[in-house]
């Protein structure tokens, strides 16, 4: 029983960071209508910052966050202005590729401007809290908490406000959304944004549980693909509780089944779910 | 001067070129690089046909071309079959994955698709890489043995293994060529403009994307497993995603849906890639946003650009010419 | 209100409109009439800031608005009713007439009021208030697209071929409907085949055939145009 | 084998050495380093060039990125023979070394080995030059120390590696047999796990005294960690790949490695070259160096008295045979290992020493 | 009565979009449906080509129940079909669109294709025979190799018709084959419909402009909510009180 709290609460952890970087994958898919490959080097690039922020700049690490949400969210800006506006109108195979070419830049700018080697990001939330049994420390208590709140704000923004919902608006038809006085540039310069702030929280709420790479954007960016279609592309609350299912059936998996085949099981799960729903568990099935 | 320079001489120079090239070229590492072009680009078509021609992105393509090169690792290394004989089977084992994988996988389309066979090919990495009591993980294939001599030639030499690697992708690109211009091309051209559309025509969409999924994973094993002969030692990484990645880069900077772009686009990459190894680490730098450049640019990739710009010289030819005059190519 | 001098507008190399001088005057209806790919939907299209004009000017209230975003035209009060409806398939009825009134979301009272009065137009939109937008027939989906331009309470409001694809009875209805919006103040600019409803309702009409405009004139002076009759009318 | 003259100059004549590693992708940083070393002894060579059969030459690196991926190294090597003339290419990974031994004989090129895989040399290939000691040296004692420091119940977490499950493979039979016990198996995946919390929960559910872990230092060093939060306090097994000293700077302190046994760090080793090769390298790369660096420095020395030996310095054979000679002949002051002879299979003798942390300080021990 | 539906029934969710028809089409004749939008119009044609599976019903065509025939199979017996929304192939030329059309009826696979046989080469003769038939049927000779999208609208619907045509049904399923088209070229469209029906075709055709279907029509059908409400004669349907109501009204609109 002890076992399986503990697990349960490994799996919130570490799903709550894939419902994250998931939220920014499904977002923008909205406005582009691809699968972003380059995400997951938003993801290492927010990690970089932060810990650039501390280490160098000594900043504290809720401050450096703040800094890495806004770099990686103008970085995330500039991928959209530079890149994906100018190939909004060819066919998404295109914009795939491009995104490779992306990733692959990014990872070699970070290898050239931070190293190759693992680095590591020292948090003030180090203590080990223990409760119920429970061996939890600080930083997951608050991973945990922090992904939730930004989720619910980010639910509340794009439902309740009108500017949330230019966002999915525009994710439906972006020359409707012009008809009807949104600015799209600016609404997809926005979703860029938010996509990239949420990679950026992602990175830096994850890194002191882990390191600091170049490559550990592709610890994350696969597994979000597989949230994002299992949600249901595009579909926010599929992205966040596709996410925590991944998280469960991975804690549950490794002690119940097999920690070797644990990452068998997501994609194993993915499967399933298509071959008997083509759509995505919360697709809704358009004409 | 325009008349010498039509489609078909074009087309015989160059295999005169790929010919003669082994007396030309002093270095042999040249050799090398073009016989792995020319497997992968039989890789590339694969993929071509089913995505470029059909309209199905298929990202599991590095798996099936790993399934190819085990297929004759594990045939000749651990099933003591001949090298000819594997080489026969290997291609056919994965098609016949390829059919049971496509039964699932075609139920689902475009994004869906793409991500079902990304994770499809996922799978199948992990499959290699973790059961090691067949394929020896990690480890890798050790010790695969190079193609057996058919009569009096054999197949030691680079310069044997080359012509013997041209041999196989002339084939292919014939075999290639025909399938596109054939009724059953155009079946598959009609699916990738609207599947209910064809479905309406009385073509069953079913079967077709079918035959264009199991045919492409064919030619994605038929390239693992000359892959495997040529290089003879094996990895599971040959099975990861980046290996889709690459061919999917090589078919969308040729052109996809053309003919020519596999050719083009593989051809380039890999020696454009020989060439910033000097870089070293930091070639991404380079390549990365040119890749991204070319795609901005030419979305249908070099061919596609090339097409587009002789089809407009072309139209303005013809408006001068008077119309009867003018032939369908 | 609305005058286009010298407009020309092209897709990549090819000249869809060349030339084309319109005026409209406030509390007008005024109807485009032409074959298929005669230029009406471009001409509206460059009007609505989706496409850069290539040369010539479009002067709103006195402004040049010829390559303005979309978003600045609609804010200065011109709304277009595209031809594809271009709506929101997976949005409710209700938030796609929400989103029409996205220029004037600081004015919740206005808001409320448009949508009563688009509700009272189109009753069957209220019916189906939860519906998906995607969901609805050919015909629902046009009124919908027209009362989402409404929301946006428009100045100026272009109509490009309302009545396509649309049941007599729903024609019928729906040219009263745009005869209504007009005599509570909104300036309409239609463009249309169903030349003989077209013009029994508006002021003037311009005919166009291969991207210029060939004649203009009042209602009555086209409706007795026998070339016109003839092509657009119907014997 | 290619002796162009570099430049004006007309004295000296060159001799390519490949090098074939990742300096891209995941494991970048292993390939820096091992390239670092390389590098370092390249220059220091050079400054003065060496002499063999009266001729004066340089050495010039030239290195290739194959992304850990042998296929690449493959494609390396072909090319570093073909273009460079290379007698010798330097691999820093067991499937490139494969790759590469699938046709270096015919090639006619010598593989200098970093990888303490033993298979690489037990496959009889003839050219190739292991450089690091196996690992089946420190089974015993390591698995000796654990046991009698901490208990009988180890729960085994090795990396999901080849490596990594070679070690696992060695050092579990040879644990039971001594009366120990296997509580708990699984492997972790570096490269795709973000949290080592759910693995760790489950292996310490069992009670074990002893954790064998490893990999890279660093995410070694997290797993030691997190095993730490959630209240482990036996020992650790560190594979050799890990280094104790890099591993702290993660952990910022011995504390948390209370109890780990693994090789001794290169910044603690006491041969005759070590300490000068240590001020060298800092000053140079500005951080500590690691026993990859401090191999691949020696090697090169090693070769280049080799060719100076066999008088020759394009023939890989003759290379190969005089590399007994070459550490012989190795200066005392490049000894940063003591490495006494080369086995017929091509396995450099290395002095098996370890080092465990005792109340929070490296404390190092001698094998044998 | 070439083709049947008995109480057929389509439901999408909750939403019935085609409730309990039962209609005859009627062979070699102009069969229309009319009624208003979201009537079910579309939908119904949906299930008799299969597109869709009906929810309840049984369709019957020369006595076989073909209810349950994937949309091919039905191609394949002889029943084609536009859609309301034209879409074809806009890169490719109106030859090479309307090429395929045939394809139902040819053999050849792909070992024809790896090494050309004679069957193939037959085949495709015939596929070109085909096209070029169809094309000058319907007009389109002169455009034959001209990409798709740089042709007319009213010649995109015609190559519609031809592609249907190519496929050699005894039905045509056409949905609003005039729907954006102006008077002028829809009476040239009605009269390509009636140059088909005289060919001995059976038409069952979906349209909004009552003048045409009146003067087109031999039998007409009115759908509203999905369900059937009237059937019958031209005359019979314009004096139909219920049909007035829901659907035609009493303006001069219905140009
Ligand atoms: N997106 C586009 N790209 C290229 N050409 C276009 C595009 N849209 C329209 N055209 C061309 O521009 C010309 C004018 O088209 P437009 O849509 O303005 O005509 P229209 O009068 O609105 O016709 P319709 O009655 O069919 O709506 C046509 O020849 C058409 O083919
Ligand atoms: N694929 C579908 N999924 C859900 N509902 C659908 C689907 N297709 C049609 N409907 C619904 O079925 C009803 C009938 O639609 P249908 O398209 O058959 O109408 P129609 O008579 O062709 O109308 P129109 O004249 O406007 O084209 C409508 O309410 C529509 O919303
Ligand atoms: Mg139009
Ligand atoms: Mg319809």
């Amino acid at each position: 029983m002890e076992l399986l709290l503990q697990q349960l609460f490994n799996g919130l952890t570490i799903g709550s960071v894939y419902s994250l970087v998931a939220l920014g994958l499904t977002l923008v898919y909205g406005i582009l209508h691809i699968p972003n490959f380059a995400h997951g080097a938003l993801y290492m690039v927010g990690g970089y910052i932060t810990l650039m922020m501390m280490t160098n700049a000594g900043l504290h690490y809720v401050l450096a966050i703040v800094v890495s949400i806004i770099v990686v969210g103008l970085l995330s800006v500039l991928m959209e202005r530079l890149v994906f506006h100018p190939l909004r109108d060819s066919p998404p195979i295109q914009d795939k590729v491009a995104a490779i070419g992306i990733l692959l830049f990014l990872e070699a700018l970070a290898q050239l401007l931070w190293g190759a080697d693992y680095r590591q990001m020292p948090t003030p939330f180090g203590e080990v809290v223990n409760v119920f049994g429970l061996t939890l420390t600080l930083q997951r208590i608050i991973i945990v908490a922090a992904a939730i709140a930004v989720m619910i704000f980010l639910y509340w923004f794009l439902k309740k406000t009108f500017i949330g919902s230019t966002i999915i608006a525009m994710a439906q038809n972006r020359e409707g959304a012009a008809l009807v006085g949104i600015n799209t540039n600016k609404v997809a310069i926005l979703t860029f944004f938010i996509a990239g702030a949420l990679a950026a929280i992602g990175a830096s709420l994850t890194s002191p549980i882990n390191l600091v790479f170049p490559g550990m954007g592709h610890l994350v960016i696969l597994k979000a693909f597989v949230i994002i279609i299992i949600g249901g592309m595009g579909s926010i609350p599929g992205a966040i509780l596709g996410g925590y299912i991944l998280g469960f059936t991975e804690s549950i998996g490794a002690t119940y089944i097999s920690s070797d085949y644990k990452d068998i099981i997501a994609f194993v799960l993915l499967i399933i779910i298509l071959s008997a729903k083509p759509q995505g568990i919360f697709s809704k099935g358009g004409a | 001067m325009m008349k010498l320079l039509n489609k078909r001489n074009i087309i015989l120079i160059l295999i005169l070129l790929a010919v003669v090239f082994p007396f030309i070229n002093q270095n042999q590492y040249y050799l090398h690089i073009l016989t792995l072009a020319f497997i992968w680009t039989i890789a590339v078509y694969g993929l071509n046909l089913l995505a470029g021609f059909t309209g199905y992105l298929s990202l599991a393509h590095g798996g099936f071309f790993a399934i190819g090169a085990y297929g004759l690792g594990l045939l000749t290394v651990k099933g003591g079959l001949g090298f000819w004989l594997s080489f026969l089977l290997a291609p056919l084992i994965t098609m016949a994955i390829g059919l049971v994988i496509g039964l699932f996988a075609l139920r689902t389309k475009e994004h869906f698709f793409a991500i079902y066979t990304l994770c499809v090919g996922y799978i199948i990495y992990l499959v290699i890489d973790k059961w090691e009591s067949l394929t020896e993980g990690v480890r890798g294939l050790i010790g695969i043995p190079a193609p057996e001599p058919i009569g009096p030639i054999t197949f030691t030499t680079p310069i044997a293994q080359y012509y013997l690697t041209l041999v196989i992708f002339l084939l292919v690109v014939l075999i290639i060529y025909r399938i596109v211009h054939s009724l059953t091309g155009r079946t598959f051209i009609a699916i990738r403009n609207s599947e209910e559309l064809a479905l309406s025509l009385g073509i069953s969409t079913k079967k077709n994307k079918l035959l264009s999924f199991v045919l492409s994973t064919f030619f994605a094993g038929l390239a693992g497993a000359m892959y495997a002969g040529f290089i003879r030692f094996i990895g599971p990484e040959i099975a990861y995603t980046t290996i889709t990645f690459d061919l999917l880069t090589y078919m969308i900077v040729g052109g996809i849906g053309t003919l020519a772009g596999p050719i083009v686009g593989t051809f380039l990459i890999l020696i454009l890639s020989q060439n910033l190894q000097f870089l070293q680490d930091y070639r991404m730098l380079i390549f990365g946003p040119l890749l991204t450049l070319l795609i901005i640019f030419s979305p249908r990739g070099i061919v596609g650009f090339i097409l587009l710009h002789y089809s407009n010289w072309k139209t303005k030819k013809r408006m001068t010419i008077p119309k009867d005059q003018v032939k369908e190519g | 209100m609305l005058s286009i001098m010298g407009l020309t507008a092209k897709y990549g190399k090819y000249t869809s409109i060349k030339e084309v001088n319109i005026e409209v005057i406030k509390g007008e209806i005024v109807v485009l009439l032409g074959a298929n790919g005669a230029g009406k939907s471009t001409t509206f299209k460059t009007i609505s800031g989706l496409l850069k004009p290539a040369a010539g000017e479009i002067i709103f209230n006195d402004e040049q608005i010829g390559g303005k975003q979309p978003d600045k035209i609609v804010e200065l009060g011109i709304v277009q009713c595209a031809e594809d409806r271009k709506l929101f398939p997976q949005m409710s009825v209700q938030q796609n007439l929400m989103m029409g009134a996205y220029v004037h979301r600081r004015n919740k009272g206005q808001i409320k009021q448009s949508l009563k009065e688009v509700n009272e137009l189109f009753p069957i939109l209220y019916d189906k208030r939860e519906d998906a937008a995607g969901s609805l027939s050919g015909g629902q989906q046009q009124m919908l697209a027209i009362g989402r331009a409404l929301m946006a309470k428009p100045k100026l409001m272009l109509l490009d071929e309302p009545s396509i694809g649309l049941a007599p009875l729903i024609v019928e209805q729906m040219f009263k409907s745009i005869e209504h919006i007009n005599r509570e103040g909104t300036t309409i600019l239609l463009a249309e085949q169903n030349a003989n409803a077209a013009l029994s309702i508006a002021d003037k009409g311009y005919v166009y055939e291969n991207g210029k405009i060939v004649v203009h004139g009042s209602s009555a002076e086209l409706f007795s145009n026998e070339e016109v009759r003839k092509a657009y009318i119907g014997a | 084998a290619c002796s162009q003259s570099s430049g004006g100059s007309g004295e000296e004549k060159v001799v390519n050495i490949g090098y074939s590693g990742p300096l891209s992708g995941a494991a970048a940083f292993y390939g820096e380093n091992t390239l670092n070393g390389l590098k370092m002894a390249v220059d220091e060579i050079n400054k003065e060039g060496f002499e063999v059969e009266g001729e004066k030459y340089k050495l010039n690196l030239v290195s290739l990125d194959d992304k850990y991926m042998p296929n690449e190294t493959a494609s390396n090597g072909k090319r570093l023979v073909q273009e460079n003339k290379t007698p010798i290419i330097f691999s820093p990974h067991s499937g490139g070394i494969a790759a590469l031994q699938v046709f270096n004989e015919m090639d006619n090129f010598l593989i200098v080995a970093y990888s303490s895989e033993p298979d690489i040399t037990e496959r009889g290939n003839k050219l190739t030059v292991r450089i690091p000691p196996s690992y089946a040296g420190y089974i015993e004692p390591f698995s000796t120390y654990a046991m009698d420091r901490f208990g009988k119940k180890m729960a085994a977490l090795p990396p999901v590696t080849q490596y990594g499950k070679d070690w696992a493979e060695a050092i579990i039979p040879y644990w039971e047999e001594n009366g120990g016990e296997v509580v708990h198996q699984a492997s972790i995946d570096f490269s795709k796990d973000t949290d080592f919390f759910t693995i760790l929960t489950n292996a310490l559910k069992q009670d074990p005294d002893v954790l064998f872990i490893g990999g890279a230092s660093e995410p070694t060093a997290k797993v030691a960690m997190q095993a730490r939060e959630l209240g482990f306090d036996g020992g650790f097994i560190i594979m050799d790949q890990a280094k104790l000293d890099e591993m702290k700077n993660v952990t910022q302190s011995y504390d948390v490695l209370e109890g780990a046994v693994g090789v001794t760090p290169l910044i603690h080793t006491e041969y005759p070259g070590t300490a000068e090769f240590i001020d060298k390298y800092r000053e140079l790369y500005n951080k500590d160096p690691g026993s990859e660096a401090g191999y691949h420095y020696l090697a090169t020395y090693v070769l280049v008295e080799a060719m100076k030996a066999a008088g020759n310095v394009e023939d890989a054979k003759l290379i190969r045979e005089h590399i007994q000679a070459g550490l012989d002949q190795l200066p005392e002051d490049k000894k940063v290992y003591e490495i006494p002879s080369v086995e017929d299979d091509g396995g450099f003798v290395n002095l098996i020493r370890m080092a465990t942390v005792e109340d929070g300080e490296i404390v190092l021990k001698e094998v044998d | 009565m070439i083709l049947q539906t008995s109480q057929l029934t389509k439901k999408f969710g909750g939403n019935v979009a085609v409730k309990d028809v039962s209609f005859s089409i009627q062979q070699g004749k102009v069969n229309a449906i009319i009624g208003p939008n979201g009537a079910g119009k579309s939908t119904f044609f949906n299930l008799i080509t299969g597109i869709h599976p009906p929810t309840e019903g049984q369709i019957f065509y020369k006595g076989e129940e073909i209810t349950k025939y994937p949309a091919n199979k039905i191609a394949e017996l002889g029943l084609a079909r536009t859609f309301q929304t034209t879409n074809l192939f806009e890169r490719a030329t109106v030859f090479d669109n309307v090429v395929v059309g045939h394809r139902l009826r040819t053999k050849s696979n792909l070992f024809d294709a790896i090494f050309r046989t004679k069957r193939l080469k037959r085949e495709e003769e015939t596929c070109k025979e085909k096209a070029l038939e169809v094309l000058d049927f319907t007009g389109l000779s002169n455009v034959s190799d001209q990409l798709v999208a740089n042709i007319s609208q009213e010649e995109k619907k015609r190559v519609a018709f031809a592609l249907a045509l190519a496929t050699e049904p005894e039905i045509v399923f056409l949905d609003e084959p005039t729907a954006g088209v102006n008077p002028d070229e829809t009476e040239e469209l009605a009269l390509l419909i009636k140059k088909m029906a005289e060919k001995g075709l059976t038409v069952c055709l979906i349209e909004h402009k009552m003048q045409m279907i009146m003067s087109l029509a031999d039998q007409i059908m009115v759908l509203n909510y999905g369900e059937k409400i009237a059937e019958g004669t031209p005359e019979e349907i314009k004096n139909n009180e219920e049909v007035i109501k829901a659907y035609l009204g009493g303006g001069s609109a219905s140009a």
